[in-house]
């Protein structure tokens, strides 16, 4: 595969000096710069948000740093966990005095290290966590806590940080993040793999008119492959799978967003969400506020992930609230 | 033979890291079955970082071992290195301040690693990880004082580790909904751990 | 080539049917359903702006219908000109009475069609018009006029937008127009092709370790071929060659696009980025309001563009007004 | 030979449909060496909306050549589909109301249909396009007043034109850009047009 890049060792900090050049709003600190920030620093007394992850998914997760989202991200090399230096100086960064929430992915290394990181600031500074958990083919229901948070986590991190933005304490602001992580699905589907620099093979092997459901956002297998279908075939067995998800009491409005992995094109998102509204409105749910785009990718990965996130009026207001990430603005 | 001491430790990371020339695409192999493909390169990195770290200005073993901890867990964030750092951290406490350890001290220096793992990972033995396999190797050394005789032994029982958890489904991450798939391929991480405990003892 | 559609036939119009489903400030009209205009309808007065082209390459041209930028756009089958009706349609949706500026890239089809919907409409409605001829590699200096429009016709669209949206009167919109395509430069890079729905292979072959400089966007052949080089490489020939066509007097601030042609990721385009600041730098350039993403694209062709736009004053007052068309918003 | 009358295009268009059957890879692969590859798919795609277009019904000539522009600018907006439209609008406007049209008068309708794409398209004669084959194929037929003349000339010219082109350069749109690359290819829109001559002179 290849890449525009200039080496394998480089490449995460490259493409953050990047980021930070395109988005003045956004500062890049820590002390091996691996931690990206708000440019304007904290406001005093504002809970403090910070996410993070492995590279390799941008926008996630340091795009949507921005007021009324996230205050700070830790980032690792390209699909590992951000070390533990880094989660500490994200945690410190977004400290505005009123504790911090991590909400990150339900990742083994992301786990441990924000984990170490809260750990290491015990007494100095007062943390939370929620782990986003939106792919439901990553554990069945009954074990929904153990899934893998993927696109639906951007949902988390606007509710959230439009809470804290409002000024609501830690206490609620985490409150917030777990129903937002409660209330969100996502599936996603990969056409072809990517490859992490510097590796010699791709992320995963697939036949040239194969596709995958299910498949995780590094590559690890899903929950069956089988050869094109109709577009409209494969989003009524993903809306399906999601709409089994719903949330007993859900009243009936929906955000939907509608992700591509990298390398599908914004065409092809468009004839998903076609025919996603059409389910969904045969389901009797309204769409507010849709998102379709490159939302959270795996870099060159061809596929694309549905989400629905199933609001409630406190979510639907804080969804609607202005936020000022580069990748997400609302006003 | 003698004790333990920064040398036994330089010479292990020298050893660790030919066998990682070819031991990298075969973690990453046998980590892309279901998991993300990067044990291999992660691993060859963090063993990498260890051969620039320099631990041999001191007399300090505890100090040794911290100053890896603290290069793995700056290499990578990922799960194995991560637990990794956390053993040599935990190894690093207990060493502290002593220029040398005893070899009979080794059974129990790792299994105050594997402890921290556990509570570290949350992950549970049995569960098909690299705590498997040094669950293994901690119980096989115990008592014993001999360099040569605990090499072959960890060695021996890595890979009788490796071999019984062939068959068994793994318990944690994503593989966990692929249990059926999990059944006949090793657990990268428990592989990396076994090859490299076999380097050491000279089995390749 | 795997896509996500249903068929062929149906692709262009789902998509379109998608893009208004997502982005209800857009709404599809025209006989055939083949024209994107402004929802709220024209302002009474206010210049109309029209664009259009192939399908193909969203966001252009319809993700750019909003105020302050376009107000209708027709639009053809991939890769092919909007038929003449739907020229004629869009034209007529964006008549304020004020007159309606064509603003195109300069493609055969294209032209012809819009030229006839002009003569149809003539003495009902006044049009002028100005061809997006950006892309500096498919034709030299000297012909200028000839070179094709790519990514950087976008500028064009905001400045001639905003001008537009302040009251200016059609010629004055013409000539802002203009001044933003000459003050345009763009070249773009290949690395892998697409392919149109539809049709049984690739629009074109290429090895697995080389990337072709000056591609066209539908695939037509660029300046010249090589194996993959350091990305920092390949972004200072393409500075190169751009600051090589700096308008004469230009007084040293810029805009910069790096657009990604589809399936190249925020990633690689954020390197790029990366070594374009520090060469434009060198240059004595300042740059102001870059954009980096997936402005124009090729569905999934894997590649990249560089465009500068050599901002004077009053170029660079219009390109910070404000505009709410979906995909490049300013307030 | 009968005259010109709307059976005659019926039966143009039906031989047209099958002969693209296999034409359309062949001209979608001549327009990808330089253009963007849809010469055959774009022109497969007129000829089938020909098809599904009742021109049958009247007896007015021109109408049946007006209502076929009508349905190739509906199907597409590129250059070659319309000029093509452009062709069949000015032959229609020469028809309009008559019944049936001599084969004497053909060459002449393709001289008002090739002025009308000149000015429309803004090529010019020489420039490597399919209004070189036309204008050899006006010439050609200039004068004559049989059917099965007029279809052996205008082929044999036709083919003439492609030969004689080919080793020539490309001046219009990006293939000019090319010009070298473009000696010793085939001009997509002229090996269309030739092909399809062919096709009715049954010289296949
Ligand atoms: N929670 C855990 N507890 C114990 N071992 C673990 C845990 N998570 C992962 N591992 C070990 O790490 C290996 C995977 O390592 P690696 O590929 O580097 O991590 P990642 O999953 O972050 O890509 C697994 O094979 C397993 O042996
Ligand atoms: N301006 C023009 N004048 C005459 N013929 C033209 C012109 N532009 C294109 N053509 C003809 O059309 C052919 C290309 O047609 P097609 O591939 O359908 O168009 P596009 O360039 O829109 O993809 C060329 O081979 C040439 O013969
Ligand atoms: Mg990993
Ligand atoms: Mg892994
Ligand atoms: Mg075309
Ligand atoms: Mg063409």
């Amino acid at each position: 595969m290849k890449k525009l890049m200039n080496s394998a060792s480089d490449y995460v900090d490259e493409v953050l000096e990047g980021l930070v050049l395109a988005h003045p709003r956004l500062s890049l600190g820590g002390s091996a710069r691996r931690v990206v920030h708000r440019a304007e620093g904290m406001r005093r007394g504002k809970v403090g948000i910070v996410s993070g992850g492995g590279s390799g998914h941008l926008p996630l997760f340091t795009g949507y740093v921005g007021s009324g989202m996230l205050d700070a991200c830790s980032i690792g090399n390209v699909f590992e966990g951000p070390n533990i230096d880094s989660c500490i100086e994200a945690i410190k960064l977004a400290d505005g005095g009123a504790g911090v929430l991590r909400l990150y992915g339900n990742y083994g290394g992301d786990r441990m290290n924000f984990d170490m990181a809260g750990e290491f600031l015990e007494g100095e500074i007062e943390t939370t966590t929620v782990l986003g958990t939106d792919d439901i083919a990553s554990a069945a229901p009954e074990e929904s806590a153990k899934r893998r948070g993927v696109a639906g986590i951007i949902y988390a991190y606007k509710m959230a940080g439009a809470h804290a933005e409002e000024g609501a304490d830690l206490a609620a602001v985490t409150e917030t993040a777990r129903q937002a992580v409660a209330a969100t699905k996502t599936i996603g589907l990969a056409l072809s793999p990517c490859q992490v620099p510097g590796s010699a093979k791709p992320t995963f092997e697939i036949a040239a008119d194969e596709f995958e459901l299910g498949m995780g956002i590094h590559g690890e297998p899903g929950l069956w492959r089988s050869k094109m279908k109709p577009a409209d075939e494969i989003v009524d067995e993903m809306i399906g799978r999601l709409l089994a998800e719903r949330p007993a009491g859900h009243r009936g409005r929906v955000s939907v967003l509608v992700n591509s992995l990298g390398a599908t094109p914004l065409e092809e998102l468009l004839i998903l969400y076609r025919r996603a509204c059409a389910k969904l409105g045969e389901a009797g749910l309204e769409i507010v506020h849709p998102l379709v785009g490159p939302y959270a990718t795996s870099m060159e990965m061809a596929g694309a992930s549905i989400s629905i996130c199933f609001l409630d009026g406190a979510l639907e207001r804080l969804l609607a609230a202005p936020s000022g990430s580069p990748f997400w603005e609302v006003k | 033979m003698a004790d333990i001491r920064i040398e036994t430790l330089e010479n292990a990371i020298r050893i660790a890291n030919s066998r990682m020339a070819a031991l990298e695409a075969e973690l990453n192999a046998a980590d892309s079955k279901l998991g993300d493909g990067d044990t291999g390169v992660m691993l060859a990195r963090v063993l990498g970082k260890f051969g620039e770290t320099d631990i041999g200005a001191g007399t300090d073993l505890g100090a040794a071992f911290q100053a890896l901890a603290r290069a793995a867990a700056a290499a990578t964030g990922s799960s194995l290195g991560t637990l990794f750092a956390t053993a040599l951290l935990t190894i690093g406490k207990a060493t502290k301040g002593r220029e040398t350890a005893r070899w009979s001290e080794l059974s129990g220096l790792l299994e105050a690693a594997l402890d921290a793992m556990i509570r570290r990972g949350g992950a549970s033995l049995g569960d098909k990880t690299v705590l498997d396999a040094l669950d293994a190797v901690v119980k096989a050394t115990a008592g014993l004082a001999d360099a040569g005789e605990i090499a072959a032994e960890a060695s021996k029982a890595g890979n009788a580790a490796l071999a019984a958890f062939l068959d068994k489904p793994c318990k944690i991450g994503r593989a966990r909904m692929f249990a059926e798939k999990s059944v006949g391929i090793d657990d990268p991480g428990m592989l990396g751990f076994v090859r490299l405990v076999d380097a050491l003892a000279d089995r390749d």
